[in-house]
């Protein structure tokens, strides 16, 4: 754990944390132009979160504890897997920390406090939005571990940091069957949880209909502001590890200045790209039914048991 | 072409046949899901352009063109005919639901690996290699065929085996002239199918295949 | 989908180039620190209306006015609301469930009144469910004119309240 | 020091036994409590003794009994599962002073108790076929008798009791039945013996006896199909005894497993790993599923104990596939996961089970659908409750994660592998231990969120009270060693390489390094911290507490009504409850689970327009019970009826009989 390493990890938590509202404002935007409409700034997100808290705090009765501390673990623990995952280089202190299976169980503690501070409150749309939110977390689970399986069994390692050096050393992976597979199941297990369409509506205003916005119906001022941004962060840090597992071209293995900007400046140009195609993709399709969601990670599952079985036979 | 290259041009064409019968389970629609047959038709063509290319074998690169037209263009064209002369009920009826299809494939998928494992490990080509693909897409279609309702998926899911044996076929044999009898008897077999469908639709629809009633369908 | 994707290309951009009301204008309701400036979020309660102001206020968002580009939000809870707009005549079943959401939104916070029978009952005054107009139960920052006011109105309006 | 130990231990055990059979009710209840913790202090301090030490302690006392003696062999096998039940008996035995305070303090249960402990910690201390036996049996008696101590207001109690004796006596039979095989065969007693011998065993009788020892100790472990006995028994039971047979008792099936397959019979084909672990992959998935839609909190707990076990199988299934195909350090790896998955499951089921006591006896239900509210009602039960929900959920930072991320990379670096059955059965492993992990996940949200957030759903719940100070004491002690275990798990890598040198048959080498900080292990480039995971956690959050300082610039509003989109009062049954948070996931397992769903729906008596009540019931029984064991058991009923037949009372045919006996006996043995 050197020093160098630590600077690059807390670079990388103020760098994600910056970058992810105005990537969540450039995804908004897209989606006007698409609309006909010309939408908000990009910096929007940030001037939302700004205000929110400079705001005042409710807090309802019945509630306890946990109401309070959901926010901060949720952004917590979305803070700390964006210090673990390589953005910018390789040589993050956190890599040796915590591996794959860190991270995916890391935001699931999120998931779970915010669930449980949905619940909190005692409102019926709070307790719908856990309930529901916990189901999809739970179904997305397989989905996760076994892309993962797909992706050490070819390196040897779930540690990102391995998987990230070894795709840089062999090109040629990334093109592979178990690849891309592997990237097909994260990306509808990245819509699922990440609560965009066609699992959720961010924009809805519809109780009935909602997942994630459900739960947080209760918190304002500040307690928003750490949740939207934690929300922001984890699409950041889902679409990153797409990115640098995938197509890791760009990052940085050492820890020099120069090196680290050029980094950023090419995990930016991916999450852009990534960003941009699941904007786009949004405005063609409709959000399916709760109970279709199943079906859709099912089939990513099936994407992902693919990849392993691929990976291991054909490779 | 250099062999790295071939072999990943090779899996991923092999791939995508095992990937669109995948999805042939997962959609609904009936158009889309003939469509995705289609597809597969296209990437079974592309096994054995890829294989003949790798090869210098003309004979195969023609099959593949043949191929191609037959499984991507006529049969489903001749589906989607099929499909659009039936009555409103464009969607899937399944006996087990989709999830559970899904995972009964994959489990499907594994008993191919693991029964030719074997085979597998006699020669280590990359055809070879890829043969499990090929049983594993011959599995599903029969899933398909189970567990499906309608007649029309059914016949998708004779088209999908035998997608699965032709491309076992491409992989497992060299021998050329096999392949191409077999394929095209098992083509017009499978048109035949096809038509009775349709002509069948077209009677419950409209009383009969007379001629003089088609004929008012016309105008 | 290639329909789609054809009509957008088509179609492009229908928002109103021009922008509506003279240049930006500085936030009139809380002053220079305005913690609002520029991000404001609106819930909206339905005291008793006739869906008028309702469907006005739907194309204020809509694709051809465009007020997001402004900074402003709907929000589906008061809790993550800056702005509450109220329309219609307060009736007598609404009035609590008013208050309560007032009282559920944090501050700072303005009430928008949104049309004549917002501002003094309109057509309905004294009408038999009719309990009175927003101003008898709330502190009303703003009020917007009109039966219904037009998406113009609207648009203005909300401009002054994010001040851009 | 071991020898002395485990001789504390002995007398402590009898002295509290003693003591519950002389003092009066009063002080009954604390000297018993005293005197049991004191034994299990003892026996985790002979435990802690040999696994830190490198010696395996042993003594024989050749003529306890009339035909044979008992000879105790205290190995790092041992040690480890005696530690798991130190560490849940001795937090346990201060807690039950105060719950059985004013619940089963009668002397039987205060009998039954001590020896309970002592015997659960005596079990793999055993090193002689009599004397594993010997112990077993007292646990099994034991345990039913406590099993039954409230049998007196509870009619389920004596049918949990039913179930529970006859499962246990037929696991009983296949333990005898497998050790006589291999103590015949070796022509002595002694472990020591049996193992020399088990080495001229045919493969055909050592996998029956393999068999026959997985159908014993899978049934007290309380694997599908074996299970029946589980979800019944332990939520009857006094609650600081469920919380001793759900973390501690249940293990030693995994241990007479381990200890005979892949000890005494020297491990096995590959097919013996696949066994166990299929059975552990089916009861990971069976037992959260049916947690998950419990309603009932002991009975969910019970439930997840099936997972565990399930999970701590597909360990040890994993490195009985794993050894055979020569890659031992895996197996290691795996053996691992699967023993600090039992140290850990013994910790947070421990301190559930506990906490779900202290809700029942504030309460007097453990139904979910009637809890809630009760966080600041209980604070110290909720915070304790909310860790061991947390560490069973195995989210990190704490102890669960640490064992399922072990058994996640033993499965995962099974690849490539030359053997078939390998390269099938790990992906389906990886899945079923991911979403068993997710399910536990939404199983204790649910069963948190659902007692101790929002409003209390009944009366009884709202007029709850925090347990007394020794129920506390007991609480917070196992929340502390969940902590323990989170942050430093380092601290068993040696324990564990010791274990994994015991278990010959099986295991070789040091399954996990560490620098004291860094987990790493043998053969697999991967590593973790969780006290670097729990350090940064908190160094983030204060950093955005430090950087938020919420109600800073606005004074914080409090007690308002919560956000009911306008409605005008909120009360308790507007509320998710447990049953409807459950329901999404139902539906998603309906093709598995079959729930029997009833709507009621009462009309307004003037117009059949207006609904006045409508309700729900589900209920999902449990498939095993319903199509195997009533199945057998109406079968059996059949057979009894006619045996009755037989005997009618009347003395003259039991003459006969005995004239008929008398005459095949002397034909037969003429």
């Amino acid at each position: 754990m050197s020093p160098t390493g630590i600077a690059v990890a807390v670079l990388q938590v103020i760098l994600t944390i910056a970058v992810a509202p105005l990537l969540v404002g450039m995804m908004r935007v897209i989606r006007a132009r698409l609309e006909g409409r010309v939408g908000a700034p990009i910096r929007q997100p940030w001037r939302d979160l700004r205000k929110l808290l400079r705001k005042q705090r409710m807090v309802s009765q019945n509630t306890g504890v946990v109401f309070s501390i959901a926010p901060l673990v949720l952004l917590a623990s979305a803070a700390l897997v964006a210090g673990i995952v390589p953005f910018l280089s390789t040589t993050s202190a956190l890599d040796q920390v915590g591996d794959l299976f860190a991270i995916v169980y890391l935001l699931l503690l999120g998931t779970v406090f915010l669930s449980l501070a949905g619940l909190d409150a005692g409102t019926a749309f709070g307790g719908m939005g856990s309930s529901r939110e916990m189901t999809i977390a739970a179904i997305a689970e397989p989905t996760l571990l076994v892309a993962i399986f797909a992706l050490s069994v070819s390196t040897g390692s779930s540690n990102l940091g391995a998987i990230v050096a070894d795709t840089l050393a062999n090109p040629s992976k990334a093109a592979s069957p178990a690849s891309m597979l592997a990237f097909s199941a994260l990306a509808v297990v990245t819509i699922a949880e990440t609560g965009r369409i066609p699992v959720d509506n961010p924009s809805t205003h519809l109780e009935l209909t909602m997942i994630h916005e459900a739960m947080i119906l209760e918190y304002s001022g500040p307690d928003l502001a750490l949740v939207e941004l934690a929300a922001h962060l984890r699409l950041v840090v889902f679409l990153g590890l797409l990115a640098n597992l995938f197509f890791p071209w760009g990052i940085a293995t050492t820890a020099q200045p120069l090196h680290l900007l050029a980094a950023a400046g090419a995990v930016t140009v991916k999450l852009i790209v990534l960003a941009a195609v699941i904007a786009a993709a949004e405005v063609f399709i409709a959000k399916v039914r709760l109970f279709r969601v199943p079906e859709l990670l099912a089939a990513s599952f099936v994407l992902a048991f693919l990849a392993v079985t691929v990976s291991f036979f054909l490779v | 072409m250099s062999t790295t290259r071939f072999v990943q041009l090779l899996d991923l064409a092999a791939g995508l046949v095992l990937v669109t019968s995948f999805a042939a389970l997962w959609l609904r629609r009936l158009v889309t899901v003939t469509w995705v047959i289609a597809l597969q038709g296209v990437a079974l063509a592309a096994v054995a352009l890829v294989i003949g290319a790798y090869e210098h074998e003309t004979e195969l690169v023609l099959i593949a063109l043949m191929v191609g037209v037959l499984r991507g263009v006529v049969l489903p064209g001749l589906i989607l005919r099929a499909v659009r002369a039936g009555d409103e009920h464009r969607e899937v009826e399944s006996l087990i639901n989709v999830p559970a299809a899904l995972l009964a494939a994959s489990g499907l998928t594994l008993v191919a690996y693991a029964t030719t494992r074997d085979v597998v490990a006699l020669s280590s080509t990359p055809q070879v290699r890829a043969l499990p693909l090929g049983i594993a897409v011959m599995l599903i279609g029969m899933l398909l065929i189970v567990t499906r309702r309608k007649a029309v998926l059914q016949i998708m899911g004779v088209l999908m085996l035998d997608n699965g044996i032709a491309l076992v076929m491409f992989l497992g044999t060299s021998g050329v002239p096999l392949a191409v009898e077999l394929g095209i008897a098992s083509d017009v077999l499978l048109a035949m199918f096809i038509l009775q469908v349709l002509t069948t639709r077209i009677r419950t629809k409209f009383g009969g295949t007379d001629l003089d009633q088609l004929r008012e369908l016309r105008d | 989908m290639l329909k789609l994707l054809r009509k957008i290309v088509r179609i492009g951009r229908v928002t109103e180039t021009v922008p509506l009301g003279a240049g930006p204008r500085p936030s009139l309701l809380l002053g220079a620190a305005d913690p609002l400036r520029g991000s404001v979020q609106i819930r909206q309660v339905d005291a008793g209306s006739c869906n008028g102001c309702e469907a006005e206020f739907a194309a204020a968002f809509g694709p051809v006015y465009d007020v997001e580009r402004f900074g402003v939000r709907l929000v589906a809870s008061p809790r993550h609301a800056d702005a509450l707009v109220v329309t219609g005549p307060v009736t007598r079943n609404m009035a609590v469930p008013l208050l309560t959401t007032f009282e559920a939104t944090p501050g700072p916070k303005l009430v928008i009144a949104l049309g004549d029978c917002a501002r003094d009952c309109g057509v309905f005054a004294g009408g038999h469910g009719v309990a009175g107009s927003v101003a008898d139960f709330l502190p009303v920052d703003l009020e917007i004119p009109g039966c219904p006011p037009t998406p113009d109105d609207i648009v203005v309006a909300l401009r002054r309240v994010a001040g851009r | 020091m071991v020898g002395a130990a485990l001789a504390v231990a002995a007398v402590a055990a009898a002295a509290a036994m003693i003591a519950g059979a002389v003092l009066p009710a009063r002080s009954r209840v604390v000297w018993v409590g005293v005197c049991t913790a004191l034994c299990a202090t003892a026996g985790g301090a002979a435990a802690t003794a040999v696994l830190t030490g490198s010696s395996t302690f042993q003594a024989n006392f050749p003529n306890l009994f009339p035909l044979g003696g008992v000879r105790i062999e205290f190995d790092a096998l041992s040690a480890i599962f005696s530690l798991a039940t130190a560490i849940v008996a001795v937090p346990a035995a201060i807690y039950g002073i105060g719950y059985s305070a004013h619940g089963p303090s009668s002397r039987t249960v205060q009998i039954a108790w001590p020896l309970l402990v002592w015997s659960v910690m005596m079990v793999p201390a055993a090193g002689s076929v009599t004397g594993l036996i010997a112990f077993w049996e007292l646990m099994a008696l034991s345990s039913l008798v406590l099993v039954l101590a409230e049998h007196h207001h509870n009619v389920e109690a004596r049918s949990a009791a039913q179930w529970y004796a006859a499962m246990t006596h037929l696991s009983l039979l296949a333990i005898v039945l497998a050790l006589v095989v291999l103590a015949h065969q070796a022509g002595g007693d002694s472990f020591t013996a049996v193992r020399a011998g088990a080495g001229d065993l045919s493969p055909a009788t050592a996998s029956v006896v393999f068999l026959l020892s997985l159908v014993g100790f899978g049934a007290k472990a309380g694997v599908v199909p074996l299970h029946v006995w589980l979800p019944r028994a332990h939520p009857e039971a006094p609650s600081h005894v469920s919380a001793m047979m759900s973390g501690a008792m249940v293990a030693l099936g995994v241990y007479g497993l381990v200890r005979v397959g892949w000890d005494l019979l020297g491990g096995g084909p590959t097919w013996w790993g696949a066994v166990v672990l299929a059975i552990g992959l089916a009861s990971a998935m069976f037992g959260i599923l049916h947690a998950l839609l419990s309603s009932d909190l002991k009975r969910l707990l019970a439930y997840s104990t099936t997972e565990n076990m399930g999970l701590v199988f597909i360990g040890v299934g994993a490195a009985g596939m794993f050894a055979p195909s020569g890659n031992r350090s895996l197996a290691s790896v795996a053996l691992a996961a699967s023993m600090l998955l039992v140290i850990n499951h013994a910790a947070f089921k421990g301190l559930l089970f506990l906490g779900a006591g202290s809700i029942l006896s504030a309460t007097g239900t453990r139904d979910l659908d009637r809890l809630g509210g009760l966080a600041r009602r209980m604070p110290v039960t909720a915070a304790t409750f909310a860790i061991g929900s947390l560490a069973i959920a195995a989210l990190p930072p704490l102890n669960g994660f640490v064992s399922e991320w072990l058994l996640l990379q033993s499965l995962v670096h099974s690849l490539p592998s030359n053997a078939a059955v390998v390269a099938v059965a790990m992906p389906v492993a990886v899945a079923v231990v991911a979403l068993t992990g997710g399910l536990a996940a939404a199983t204790f949200v649910k069963a948190f969120g659902t007692t101790f957030l929002a409003m209390p759903r009944s009366v009884e719940a709202g007029q709850a009270h925090e347990s007394p100070r020794t129920m506390q004491v007991g609480l917070v002690a196992l929340s502390g060693v969940c902590v323990a275990l989170a942050l430093a798990p380092t601290a068993l890598t040696s324990p564990l390489r010791r274990v994994s040198a015991a278990v010959g048959g099986l295991a070789d080498g040091a399954p996990i390094r560490t620098n004291g900080v860094y987990l790493q292990l043998s053969g697999i480039q991967a590593g973790l911290s969780p006290l670097l995971l729990a350090t940064g956690l908190a160094v983030l959050m204060i950093a955005v507490l430090a950087v938020v300082r919420r109600g800073r610039l606005h004074r914080t509003v409090r007690d308002i009504p919560a956000w009911g989109c306008g409605r005008t009062v909120q009360t308790a049954r507007m509320e998710y409850t447990a049953t409807s948070f459950a329901e999404p996931l139902q539906r998603v397992f309906d093709d598995v689970l079959h729930p029997e769903i009833d709507i009621d729906v009462d009309h307004h008596v003037e117009s059949r327009h207006y609904v006045q009540a409508i309700r729900y019931r589900m209920k999902i029984r449990d498939g095993f019970e319903h199509r195997l064991y009533l199945p057998l058991l109406a079968v059996a009923r059949r057979w009894g009826d006619g045996a009755r037949r037989i005997q009618n009372g009347s003395i003259h045919r039991y003459l006969a009989y005995s004239l008929i006996t008398l005459i095949t006996v002397l034909v037969v043995s003429r």
